[in-house]
């Protein structure tokens, strides 16, 4: 990879209006299940999008798509005026590194403790040691894991393990975030506090997308919400509700 | 790729060690197990190449040479035989002292040479032996051309033979060590693929947060080259004391038409120690860079 | 194992009043954590108990004490009249198939398909080959899985894991249904779904016990609602909701 | 344990291969290599008590006698002799007949024996070969004591020694191979702990959904018999191909003093085959035994 191409992906995506552009994405699985039809989204640099729908719709696939972890039978998604479709293997790095992830199913490292776990995404980076033991306790404390940083994620909550994926992806201070029902597991105190916390990085240029069935959260934060239904996009609303 | 980054492949490699310790005494128990199986075998080779050039330094050509030659010529042929290549010694025989050796050979059959004493048939000689028993030929016919030789004989036949079972020995043994350093390559890879292939899951977790394949390979290589290291040093040690007392047990047999005479363990530790070392590093990290591969795809 | 031992462990727990019983429970984590302290908590045959709590209040912990997957430091806990700390490594298996569990992570086994997975649970306790294939695809279709039976966990959205958890749990009609967060991952429609069909579990005799952040579930259902905070049980509330 | 429990097992062992199926061909290579080598030295082994049996027939008594029996006490003493336990055969070896033999062997200094046609100083004898060359000493007690016996010799050193050897062959290839045999085994049982490992979860999982450590033991013992039957039936195939071929290759070479015979494949398949077969099942089936107990604590 270039070092240009490096330095454009590096290079925090701010200042540019169209961040995420799918047009006509379509997904099909093996066995011919149509997972994603036609999709068509355009979101812009700093928004707050909600993403809803049945369980199965295609919420969790469209995200796979964006992070390239599969790729689109048909149609284009440009991300930061890139086509990632004609992404090398070797830049697939550069573009998630740039996209916080919180995993539906959180995908810790089973053998690394909670701290190594959030300091891991530093280190792939290859931050400076000091940044990574500045940065880490400060993220850990702002998900309520302070306590908890020497535990091995098989000896944490289901709750605290989404917070230590929530941990691990603001922590590179992505130009996106993207979580995929990162309340699933949490009360609702502890969701409020996470909310806000998104919220918060929203306001600071973080472009944040959100998968989830929260319907109070949806309802009560006002934002633009993208419904999704057996793998169409039937609804796309400005400060829209988790239902019409 | 930074200094900083290649300090964080090698601790993560001992903690990954230390962290999976079941997984990895299995998995160093069998790269150990598999250099074992190859260092015993060199041993044995090594062994069999040394009992073999002593065999081979056994090959005698005897010089008869005329009736009643003078001190002088004697310790002058016997010097002129000694310089030319190939010769590792040469010491004469008089006819007398045949005659004696012969009678003995003959043992229950040495009433046959009675009488002899008083008009020996026998010649005085020369019995040369060789340091390369290949050039026995060529050394024969540079003899013969001296002066005061009556006759050169040495077993062609015999050598002919030896040599085919000293080469057969070595043929042999480097044989089964080539089949079993495959063969133990062949595990030693499938070892380090099954640690591997414990691992798919957090590989490709540790892609989807950035990595590069480098950065995911990376500790792998390291725990490779670590487990390789592990297994060979202990293989190396285990193979170096069953030596030490192998050794006595050993040459305390006796053969009969050559005594036993092992390497000492320094030179059996010397080449050794750098064969196992090397085929366990390299097989250990080249194995997981291999393994690896198709997990990093995602 | 006595075979009366097993006949005794077999024979469905019903007719009984008190199903669970737990007396001063407490458990302490490795590095001194105090995850649950003096639990008592009675729970008669038929019950649907919910169970909430904070993130880490100690819910799933709770669950694992009753299904013997962890210890109890202090204190007694028995299950239709036995002392589970008194069971030997060889009971516990016939204690887990009265009791279906629907876990938190799931906890599908990744090389069977969704058939089987739900079929393992029938297979485990020798249920003869026609029953299964009768069965097993009745729970499915009523989690709505019908379509899926044969992928792989892997090929699964959350929420559709989830529900084969759920299955699995359910089709040898076991005598408790514990649930830890059942729900996390489907969207309120599928949630009601679900609720329904334990709710009509529950009407047939089976007592439920359901670990939930769902606050809307929970406040419309109005069941008994045990609150755990800080491994403390703080309410035991018949008809409450999520909050007092 | 129901029949039907049991079928489930064995459906489960070959689905369990089939899914996992980068796993699985790593651990039967892994078993096939480790069986390889064990089948490997046995061959050797078995060839190797074949050369020492062939040698140690190649000692013969000489049993020296009257002169001038007629031909049938002759023939009355050869049917005596054949007729001791331990004998192999006997032939008779008229004086003539011996001292052709030895000016024969005396080669170049076959001048020694000129003249002596006329007045032959050898005894009539009869050469006698063993069965079982142990028994050399008492079948010359027992034909010292017959009459016209003059003299009975064998070589009573050079037995020794040749029992020496080939006790030492025997000894020596049997200990190797019973080195290998415990590497080999240590590392198939690494390689199914490995296998195991990779499924810690699953199994977890199984015993949280009520399977007894009987129900979960059983697809796994069933898998470790199939990984131990694959492995060694490939590894037999292997031997027998090499076998098929390098016995050509190697019965062409000459040793000199024993010509090369090897066994006959049919003899190395059927000693081999039942050894690697059971080798492999039990490790197979007991390593995963072992392997998977402490995962089932759960
Ligand atoms: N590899 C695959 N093979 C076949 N089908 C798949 C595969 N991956 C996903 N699917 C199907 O695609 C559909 C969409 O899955 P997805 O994970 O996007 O759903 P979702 O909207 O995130 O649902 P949830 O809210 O339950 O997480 C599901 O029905 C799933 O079964
Ligand atoms: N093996 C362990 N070692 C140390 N601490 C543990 C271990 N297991 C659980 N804990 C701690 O015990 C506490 C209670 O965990 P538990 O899983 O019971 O919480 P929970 O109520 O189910 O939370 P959630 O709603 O997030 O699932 C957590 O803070 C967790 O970190
Ligand atoms: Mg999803
Ligand atoms: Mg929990």
């Amino acid at each position: 990879m270039s070092s240009f191409k490096q330095l454009q992906l590096y290079v925090r995506w701010k200042g540019r209006d169209l961040l995420i552009e799918m047009v006509n994405v379509s997904k099909k699985f093996g066995d011919g299940f149509r997972a994603l039809h036609n999709v068509s989204i355009n979101i812009k640099n700093g928004e707050f999008v909600f993403i809803v729908g049945q369980s199965g719709a295609g919420k969790s696939t469209l995200i796979k798509l964006l992070l390239k972890e599969i790729s689109a039978d048909s149609g284009s998604i440009i991300i930061n005026n890139k086509d990632i479709s004609k992404l090398k293997r070797k830049e697939i790095p550069y573009l998630r590194r740039n996209i916080g992830v919180v995993f539906q199913d959180f995908r810790l490292l089973q053998d690394k403790t909670v701290y190594e776990n959030v300091a891991f995404a530093m280190e792939v980076i290859e931050a400076p040691g000091k940044d990574i033991r500045r940065k880490v306790p400060i993220v850990l404390s702002l998900v309520g894991l302070s306590k908890k940083s020497d535990l091995y994620p098989h000896q944490l909550s289901g709750g605290e393990q989404q917070r230590v994926s929530l941990a691990r992806a603001i922590v590179n201070g992505p130009s996106i975030l993207i979580a995929d029902e990162p309340t699933g597991n949490l009360d609702p105190d502890t969701s409020w506090e996470i909310m806000k916390n998104l919220n918060e990085i929203n306001h600071r240029g973080t472009t944040v997308l959100m998968a989830t069935h929260a319907k109070d959260i949806v309802d009560s934060m006002k934002k633009r919400v993208i419904e999704i239904e057996e793998g169409i996009v039937i609804r796309d609303e400005q400060r829209g509700g988790y239902e019409v | 790729m930074k200094i900083r980054t290649i300090r964080y492949f090698i601790r993560q490699s001992f903690s990954s060690l230390w962290r999976n310790k079941a997984m990895s005494v299995a998995a160093i128990s069998s790269v150990f197990a598999a250099l074992l199986v190859i260092g015993i075998f060199l041993t044995v080779v090594l062994n069999v190449d040394y009992l073999a050039t002593r065999l081979e330094s056994q090959v005698e050509i005897k010089v008869y040479v005329n009736d009643g030659l003078s001190t002088e010529v004697i310790n002058a042929m016997n010097k002129d035989i000694k310089g030319l290549s190939g010769v590792k010694d040469s010491m004469f025989l008089s006819k007398e002292k045949a005659l004696e050796e012969f009678t003995e050979q003959l043992g229950e059959n040495s009433n046959l040479l009675d009488g002899l004493e008083e008009d020996n048939p026998l010649a005085d000689s020369f019995i040369v032996t060789m340091e390369d028993p290949r050039m026995a030929s060529n050394v024969t016919t540079a003899i013969s051309a001296m002066s005061n030789v009556e006759n050169v004989v040495y077993g062609k036949e015999e050598l002919e033979k030896l040599l085919n079972i000293t080469y057969l020995l070595r043929v042999g043994s480097l044989t089964i060590v080539f089949i079993l350093v495959l063969i133990s390559i062949f595990i030693i890879s499938n070892t380090i693929k099954l640690t591997v292939f414990a691992r798919r899951k957090e590989i490709g977790i540790m892609k989807y947060v950035g990595a590069t394949d480098g950065f995911v390979k990376g500790p792998f290589f390291a725990e490779g080259i670590l487990m390789g290291l592990l297994g060979s040093i202990v293989s190396i040690a285990i193979i170096c004391i069953g030596y030490h007392f192998g050794i006595r047990y050993i040459e305390q047999q006796s053969l009969g038409f050559i005594s036993i005479t092992l390497l000492p363990i320094a030179s059996v530790f010397y080449n050794l120690s750098f064969s196992l070392v090397l085929i366990g590093i390299i097989i250990g990290s080249l194995g997981s860079m291999i393994s690896i591969r198709k997990f990093l795809k995602v």
